[in-house]
């Protein structure tokens, strides 16, 4: 059975690939709950992130520092009652944000933690990425209709607007990416995503940092569309507060309104692992070409565990500077057990590592490699959902007419050129 | 990969479930394509079409056509149907949700809607015998590369629908272009 | 020869400034529009200036008429717009956009392009707060365009294009504070005075054009001094008195001259320009234009001379007691218009000419000067509220004043000149009775003197007698405005000198400039006058004392104006109300002219229901009309119907039920499986289609 | 179980196909109708695809694709004249649009 | 010339459909009285075609409490801390007015001492008001953080007027006659910190706005307003400066002891959104400048005026107004000559700069009202009273 479990996690080939669908099952429970997971440590983030961009302490009530908040706060939500308005249409209402769910989770199926760490590597990744993320819109748009009201029906046409727009620059600067692929020996592309890291890998440079600056242009404008693709401050005109009170999801309540928050999120999750992965090398570490001795790869597969163990350091000495009052009493031990907990993790990282290193076997070094590859790939993405919370503390909103007349004048027209450009000098170079 | 986990790996699963996962597609299909014409509220039958939409990019896959699943999914379901929802919310449907669903002719339409199905199926009784049991194998991981071959061409030689796929290209530059007019308040 | 054979240039610049104002002047900023109209009446100004120089050249001396036919314009030579001539020859009905250039048109080229220059400038600072910017200057290059459109025609129907164009601009300038009831009533009146006047004209060119076969100036002038047409002939007598009419409408003399005292309500350069300066004079410039014509009729030429006279001295006469600044100048234009009449009928064309020459001037700074005076005083155009204005708008009193002295005749001013001539050629024209026409013509200078020099002192002179609010507002115009007064002023003066006669020593240039226009090759055979240089050596004597007299009359009037105005106090008393009561009530109400045209003609006055006048009698025809004739035919009508009636009957139950419906219901009921297919439903469509996929399933599957 | 064969694919295809015809014959809303030819045209491009499979090369898959960019350019226009229409009318009923009928 | 006459002012037709986009009906929105932007329970009702406003309405009344009705049934003492519960973001500049106004009725003066205190008071209020509208307007436009950044240093003048007398926001700080109270040992200090503390938050705020491509692009051309329009519709205060008209009454008809000091009045050119950020903003750094030479120059000497126990103003009326942060804030009194009022009426600023905003929005989109809801600076305190 050990074999067995262990035969799992050294496969060096994805689940769909193997036609495994017992193991590719597992993969997407555990991407699910991970994605779940990951929403709620951002939901935390975010709101003590930004917090602290704007001189407050955000939540410290529940839980050391809030750390309980978003469970508390997704208890609350649970516990609430699921309110239809009466006018509403009931079944759409209650199936939109199904829709939005459904669509933000689809995407993980292909997104590549490592290059065997995905449920499957679909041949046609990137296309059916683009496809499933545009169904997110779906959703909103449904929602918006069936609340039978006009905050929401404004928000949803806009944030449909919205949305159908910047698909056209996205689609565009994903395409120059994918050109970038096909600069091989045999001159073939491939739309699959872990093709497309490997092709980096090949290449021996980043996408953003290939043909400079084009790709870093492309990435560029990725990276703005999929902001405004999830609605995210400085383009959250489907739910902007001080005009549409609450945009599509004015009339939802508890649970429902939590999964939009949960798509949303999983969402800014996806879109940028797909950043990610385009231009950033997606799992691998860097300089992985260059600094290739077995050494430097005990070196970097150290960092997991030493990040761990810096969480650990600052939650103790959190711990450590908490006033000496018994009120705070509970709290200093949730601290604590928080931070031995990081601490254990962090030592069972590094012990993995170290196993990595001296044990010989292929399983044990693959295990530790996947840790690695999705250690890197986190951390990148990690980048980016700060960037998130970074812009939404900065800018103020854009307006609606702005907003299309960006995505259409300028985005659309630059990623049409770098397209154009990157295939000339493609061309030329090979 | 090593032997043992490739056995271990194929053990007890090597019959993917074709047959399961088709009937599921098809009924899916088919019911969303019933509830299209049937529903009274037009939202309903644009997400019931959304349905057979994605069950149909479904059967794609099973037929070893990704490229076009995901073209499927990429423009019907993202695109096409954005914009069925977006005009169904622009023009009231409130009045329309009220009346009669169906035509005066509607039994005429069924009729001869019904006769046509006997006649596919009476097509089909009689060709059956001359459909292989076996279907080909279509080699899945080089679709999309063989596709592009074909709409594009290789190494300087012109590909066999290049010509069709520009004339493509002018007829949706066109029906953009009659669309915006079309749409437009004053020109 | 550029600027000559692009002669047709002129009325283009002021034509494109009016297009783009109705185009675009809306959008346009008041720089823009200032720039784009006084800039096309400038270009045109400059343009006129080296056309008429090149011509000169082109002359050398001869007054040979320079013609440029751009296009024929109406008829084009074609057959079916010929027309028999009285003669028997037939002649082609055609009209060309040509263009005249002889020393006649030359003088009104140049002065309605200069005067016009200087008045749209003057309006660039006078009409600068009002509403309605842009669409005043539209209207006034239209006006320029079609005022010069008449000027160049080279013919009667290209003439009277302008002439309906510069009567359109009038009436829109007259009318251009429409939301002023006053304002609208006077643009109706002087359109509809105007139709009077222009229904003779068009009779007139026509009639001319049926007996001597064209419409062309040349042509026409041609053929009347040929010889071929006796003095007196009864045609062209009558061509010459219809033309004469409508001469009357457009520069108002009796019995038409009631619109223009009410066009003052325009702003005050619209009355300078066009009703003081130029348009008015349009009827001088056609009767001159066609004195050919006039001198082988001297019925005609008597009947302007004595309706000049009379226009003279009756409007002056008005002129003495009105009170309103700009009425008095309206009245002034008037009687001057006559002047310029009486020489025309005396024969004395180029005396006429010349006094329209110096006139244009004058006129137009008067009314500048007003107007400048108006826009100090606040809007207020009485005079009786005036007085004392010298030391507060120097340069306007200035001017005015130096105006005053030559529409007064004081010499060497230019009045002088022009006035002294035609009383002279009144004077001398020994056709019985014309003293008499210079004794008229000198009473009005008499007058003339004496209401100017009235307007000069209750305006300038006396005590004020404005409000304090309206004193206080009191200032100098802006330069835009004092500049075209100044320079009016200069032209006041100097440009009697072109014409000083030769019994004071000059060489009346202008005279010998329009000779050839008014030579008389043919028909100064026939013409009583002798030549006309000797006679001036023998009469000089007489000619000198006339001089004098005239001066004279003009020291007279304005010296007694002086005594009773010079000091006006607040209720200060009108000489003739004290003398002559009567006769200044019947001065006050001018002759009592417009209530005795709403008894005859315009039906305002009633008896009971019973209209008085014209339009009375029309209504009493009108009933006849519908009650006696058409009752008769209504009885008639009746009976008619009932026969109808029944054989509508079997028309539609017989003939038409059973003949011709029967067979069409029959043709339905047979097509109606054909329409099946034509429901126009879509969806019908789709199942026609259905159908037939389904006939070709069934074919190929059962094969 | 009966193993897949194109047949199968058929006579999905078949179902899909003539359900768009009723709804093109029978349903009222122009919207409706629209998305009718919608199934009409999956329906087709799943017999190609299926034939594609069948035949072993990807003419099919092709048409297929070239069906999908037609489907594209008819909703827009179809739509376009759909809001026009209905800016005119104020109705989006099949059987009120009968103005051919003159 | 005057473009407002020719509107149909605050005549929202709800009955007749405009023509919109589609030719059909226009949709009617009612933001508000429960609406995040509407900086209370202001109602508007929109009407849109699409995102583009046709026209507004406002419906107000929903914060009435009859506060000119209370003034007739309370002393002229009694109602004073009534005026604090207007405007209750620049509470201390309603005390003024109606402090003055009242010492105006009776023919007093407060003593130099007093008007130093009353200018500081004022000004330092001034520029909490123009903090909070910062803040709030910013927010209503989509950016969050300014909002925390003015919170934390309005903070600072607060505490000041929590030292002084007690409260913070509904402050009572005057009375008729002079102040109530002695400035506490060290406020001196406190302002003078306060000086050297503020000019870098400032700048501060400007670094997040001034420049922002995007905070620009919301407030340029926005709600765009001309100076005849202004002055047609009685708007005052900043956003009447905003459109180029030089008009403060600190300047024009000067009250407390403003005559005595040096400082300039901001104007704006565009009358657009962003020339009012910027109006007041600038303000912000001249109610330093005049709280710096008041605090330098404080006279020593009482701080009340010669009042009787019983305040009874001689029969008459009076009308008086100051600078309010948001405009002209005038009390009209008529006294019977008993010691209530016989009638007392409130010009609010907000009130009257609330016409303005059918004119502004109109053929702008829905975000555009927000702002320039905020850009008014309306408080619904005041609007209502």
């Amino acid at each position: 059975m050990p074999n067995f479990i262990m035969s799992y996690l050294g496969s060096t080939v994805t689940p769909g690939e193997a036609g495994n669908q017992f193991w590719a099952l597992i993969y997407v429970l555990i991407i699910f709950a991970g994605v779940s997971v990951a929403v709620i440590c951002m939901n935390w983030i975010e709101r003590k992130a930004l917090a602290h961009f704007q001189v407050r302490l955000g939540p410290m009530r529940v839980g050391p520092h809030g750390l309980l908040q978003p469970i508390a706060d997704a208890l609350k939500l649970m516990l609430k009652e699921d309110i239809i308005p009466s006018e509403a249409d009931q079944f759409v209402f209650w199936v939109a944000p199904l829709i939005g769910l459904l669509a933000a989770f689809t995407v993980y199926t292909v997104i590549p933690f490592g290059p065997s760490q995905a449920v499957s590597d679909m041949n046609i990744g990137i296309l059916f990425m683009l496809g499933v993320s545009s169904l997110g819109v779906l959703g909103i748009v449904v929602a918006g209709w069936a609340s039978n009201s006009h905050y929401p029906l404004i928000g949803a046409l806009r944030s449909s607007a919205q949305m159908v727009s910047y698909e056209v620059a996205m689609g565009l600067a994903v395409v120059s990416a994918i050109l970038m692929t096909s600069l091989n020996a045999s001159g073939t592309g491939t739309l699959s995503m872990i093709g497309i890291v490997q092709a980096q890998q090949q290449q021996g440079v980043w996408f953003i940092f290939k043909f400079f600056p084009l790709g870093l242009i492309a990435f560029v404008i990725f990276a703005i569309a999929m902001v405004a693709e999830t609605n995210r401050a400085p383009f959250d005109m489907a739910e902007a507060e001080s005009e549409l009170t609450a945009g599509y999801h004015t009339e939802y309540s508890g649970l429902r309104w939590s999964l939009f928050m949960l798509a949303e999120y999983a969402a800014m999750i996806a879109v940028s692992s797909i950043a990610v992965t385009l231009w950033l090398g997606g799992w691998m570490r860097p300089f992985p070409n260059l600094l290739n001795a077995p050494a430097w790869d005990f070196i970097f597969s150290l960092f997991p565990g030493l990040t761990f163990l810096g969480l650990a350091a600052i939650a103790f000495v959190g711990t450590a500077r908490m006033p000496a009052d018994s009120f705070f009493k509970i709290q200093r031990i949730g601290l604590a057990v928080f931070a031995a907990l990081l601490g254990f993790i962090a030592l069972l990282l590094l012990a993995i590592a170290v196993a990595g290193r001296f044990a010989d076997a292929s399983v044990g070094a693959r295990f530790r490699d996947g840790i690695d590859y999705i250690y890197w790939f986190v951390l990148k993405v990690a980048v980016f959902m700060y960037l998130f919370i970074w812009y939404r503390a900065t800018w103020p909103r854009y307006r609606f007419d702005q907003l299309m007349k960006i995505g259409w004048k300028v985005m659309l027209p630059i990623s049409l050129g770098v397209l154009v450009v990157t295939a000339i000098v493609g061309v030329i170079v090979s | 990969m090593n032997p043992v986990m490739n056995s271990a790996l194929n053990s007890g699963m090597a019959p993917v479930a074709t047959p399961f996962f088709f009937y599921m597609l098809a009924g899916l299909a088919v019911i969303g394509g019933v509830l299209v014409i049937t529903r009274r509220n037009a939202v309903h039958s644009a997400l019931a079409l959304i349905v057979t939409l994605l069950a149909v990019a479904g059967l794609y896959l099973m037929l070893y056509a990704p490229f076009v699943a995901g073209v499927q999914i990429i423009v019907y379901a993202g695109g096409i149907m954005v914009l069925f929802l977006f005009v169904i919310m622009l023009v009231n449907i409130e009045r329309s949700s009220k009346e009669r669903r169906f035509n005066r002719m509607w039994p005429v339409g069924l009729a001869a809607a019904c006769a046509l199905l006997a006649l596919f199926v009476s097509a089909f009784a009689k060709g059956k015998a001359l459909f292989p049991d076996r279907m080909m194998t279509l080699p899945e991981s080089s679709n999309t590369q063989q596709i592009a071959t074909m709409l594009y061409g290789e190494a300087g030689r012109m590909g066999q629908y290049t010509f069709a796929f520009e004339i493509a290209s002018l007829l949706l530059l066109v029906a953009i272009l009659g669309a915006v007019i079309m749409t437009k308040k004053k020109i | 020869m550029f600027f000559l054979n692009h002669i047709w240039l002129i009325p283009l610049f002021p034509a494109f400034g009016a297009a783009m104002m109705f185009f675009f002047g809306r959008r346009l900023q008041k720089a823009t529009v200032n720039a784009v109209c006084v800039g096309a009446v400038v270009f045109a100004f400059l343009f006129a200036c080296f056309t008429v120089v090149e011509y000169t050249h082109f002359a050398h001396g001869t007054g040979h008429p320079f013609e440029k036919i751009v296009y024929t314009w109406l008829g084009s030579g074609d057959a079916h717009l010929s027309f028999l001539k009285k003669d028997g020859t037939t002649a082609q009905f055609n009209a060309d956009a040509g263009f005249l250039l002889d020393p006649l048109s030359s003088i009104w080229l140049l002065f309605v392009t200069g005067v016009g220059m200087l008045i749209h400038i003057y309006s660039v600072g006078y009409m600068a707060h009002e509403g309605g910017y842009y669409r005043f200057f539209g209207y006034m290059n239209l006006f320029m365009f079609s005022m010069l459109t008449l000027i160049l025609a080279n013919n009667y129907m290209l003439l009277f294009v302008g002439w309906e164009g510069v009567g359109l601009c009038s009436y829109l300038l007259i009318g251009f504070y429409f939301h002023r009831k006053s304002a609208s009533d006077a643009a109706n009146k002087a359109f509809i005075v105007n139709r009077i006047g222009d229904a003779g004209f068009i009779l007139g060119a026509l009639t001319l054009s049926w007996y001597l076969g064209s419409f062309r100036f040349t042509d026409i002038n041609t053929l009347a001094r040929s010889g071929h047409f006796a003095i007196g002939d009864p045609v062209l007598t009558a061509a010459a008195l219809l033309l004469f009419v409508g001469a009357c409408g457009k520069s108002a003399q009796l019995p038409l001259y009631v619109w223009l005292p009410d066009a003052m309500e325009g702003p005050t350069p619209v009355s300078a320009l066009i009703h003081a300066a130029t348009m008015v004079t349009a009827g001088v410039y056609m009767v001159a234009r066609s004195n050919a014509v006039f001198v082988l009729a001297p019925t005609a030429m008597k009947t302007v001379a004595i309706i000049g006279a009379l226009t003279a001295v009756f409007a002056a006469s008005i002129g003495l007691v009105q009170n309103d600044i700009k009425r008095v100048l309206a009245y002034s234009t008037v009687s001057q218009l006559g002047y310029m009449f009486l020489a025309l009928g005396v024969g004395a064309f180029a005396a006429g000419v010349f006094h329209v020459f110096t006139h244009a001037f004058f006129k137009a700074l008067l009314f500048l000067g007003s107007g400048s005076v108006i826009h100090a005083m606040s809007g207020e155009q009485d005079m009786r509220n005036m007085g004392n204005l010298r030391g507060r708008i120097p340069t306007t009193f200035k001017t005015m004043f130096i105006a005053t002295l030559a529409i007064a005749g004081i010499p060497p001013l230019a009045g002088f000149f022009s006035k002294d001539e035609i009383l002279w050629q009144a004077w001398r024209s020994a056709d019985g009775g014309f003293p008499y026409l210079w004794l008229i013509g000198f009473g009005t200078a008499l007058m003339t003197a004496f209401y100017m020099a009235r307007l000069i002192f209750l305006t300038f002179y006396g005590q004020p007698r404005m409000s304090h609010e309206v004193e206080h507002h009191i200032h100098e115009s802006p330069k835009s405005m004092t500049g075209p007064l100044v320079v009016l002023a200069i032209c006041s003066v100097c440009a009697g000198w072109l014409g000083v006669p030769a019994s004071l020593g000059g060489t009346n240039a202008f005279g010998k400039f329009l000779e050839p226009v008014f030579a008389r090759e043919v028909a100064a055979s026939v013409a009583p006058a002798e030549p006309q240089e000797p006679a001036g050596e023998e009469h000089r004597g007489l000619e000198w004392t006339l001089m004098l007299l005239s001066v004279g009359a003009a020291v007279v009037g304005g010296g007694w104006a002086y005594g009773h105005y010079a000091n006006a106090g607040k209720d200060y008393p009108e000489p003739i109300a004290v003398k002559a009561p009567p006769l200044y009530t019947v001065l006050y109400n001018k002759w009592f002219v417009d209530e005795a045209y709403d008894y005859a003609f315009t039906g305002r006055r009633k008896i009971g229901k019973i209209r008085l006048g014209a339009m009375g009698a029309g209504e009493a025809s009108s009933w006849f009309d519908a009650k006696i004739i058409d009752g008769a035919v209504n009885d008639v009508g009746w009976v008619t119907r009932a026969v109808a009636t029944l054989s509508t009957w079997w028309d539609k139950w017989i003939i038409d039920g059973v003949g011709v419906n029967g067979p069409a219901i029959l043709a339905r009921m047979i097509s109606y499986p054909a329409r099946l297919f034509e429901w126009g439903l879509v969806q019908w469509y789709a199942l026609v289609m259905v159908a037939g996929l389904l006939g070709f399933g069934v074919y190929y599957v059962w094969k | 179980m009966v193993p897949i064969t194109t047949l199968h694919y058929l006579v999905v295809a078949a179902a899909l196909f003539v359900l768009g015809v009723i709804g093109v014959l029978t349903r009222r809303n122009v919207v409706i109708v629209l998305m009718s030819i919608e199934l009409i045209l999956n329906a087709v491009n799943l017999n190609l695809v299926a034939f594609s499979r069948m035949w072993g090369n990807l003419h099919g898959q092709l048409f297929a694709i070239f069906i999908v960019v037609d489907a594209a350019a008819e909703a827009a226009v179809g739509l376009g004249i759909l809001i026009a229409f209905f800016r005119n009318r104020e109705t989006i009923n099949v059987d009120e649009i009968d103005l051919l009928k003159w | 010339m005057n473009d407002v006459s020719n509107r149909a002012l605050s005549n929202l037709d709800l009955e007749t459909p405009d023509k919109t986009y589609l030719d059909s009906n226009e949709l009617v929105i009612n933001m508000g009285p429960q609406h995040p932007a509407t900086h209370g329970v202001l109602r508007v009702i929109l009407k849109l075609d699409g995102e583009k406003v046709l026209g507004t309405e406002c419906v107000i009344g929903y914060l009435h409490r009859g506060v000119e009705k209370i003034a007739e049934n309370r002393t002229y003492t009694m109602f004073n801390p009534y005026v604090d519960r207007m405007d209750y973001v620049a509470a201390v500049s309603n005390g003024l007015g109606y402090c003055e106004a009242v010492e105006k009725l009776m023919n007093v003066e407060a003593p130099p001492r007093a008007k130093y205190i009353r200018v500081i008071l004022t000004e330092l209020n001034r520029i909490a008001s123009h903090q909070l509208w910062l803040g709030t307007h910013a927010l209503d436009i989509g950016a969050m953080t300014p909002l925390f950044y003015t919170f934390r240093d309005r903070e600072e003048i607060l505490k000041i007027f929590e030292r002084y007398c007690g409260a913070r926001l509904t402050t009572h700080a005057f009375r008729i006659g002079g102040c109530q109270y002695e400035t506490y040992a060290g406020f001196e200090k406190d302002v003078k910190n306060f000086l050297a503390f503020f000019p870098p938050k400032i700048d501060e705020y400007e670094a997040l706005l001034t420049t922002n491509r995007i905070w620009l692009e919301r407030t340029k051309n926005v709600g765009v307003i001309s100076g005849a329009d202004c002055i047609a519709l009685g708007v005052t205060g900043p956003v009447l400066r905003a459109s180029g008209v030089q008009w403060d009454l600190r300047k024009a008809q000067p009250y407390a002891a403003y005559s005595e000091f040096d400082f300039e009045i901001p104007i704006g050119t565009n009358g657009d959104t962003y020339d009012r950020y910027l109006v007041r903003m600038a303000e912000m750094r001249q109610s330093l400048r005049i709280i710096e030479q008041a605090v330098n120059g404080i006279p020593e000497g009482p701080i009340m005026g010669k009042v009787p126990k019983v305040i009874k103003p001689p029969v008459g009326e009076i009308y008086h107004s100051i600078e309010a942060p948001k405009g002209e804030l005038g009390y009209f009194i008529v006294s019977d000559g008993s010691t209530q009022p016989y009638r007392l009426r409130v010009r609010p600023p907000s009130f009257v700069n609330l016409q303005a905003l059918d004119i502004m929005v109109r053929g702008l989109l829905v975000a555009d009202v927000v702002a320039v809801i905020g850009t008014l600076d309306i408080v619904l305190g005041e609007v209502d009273r």
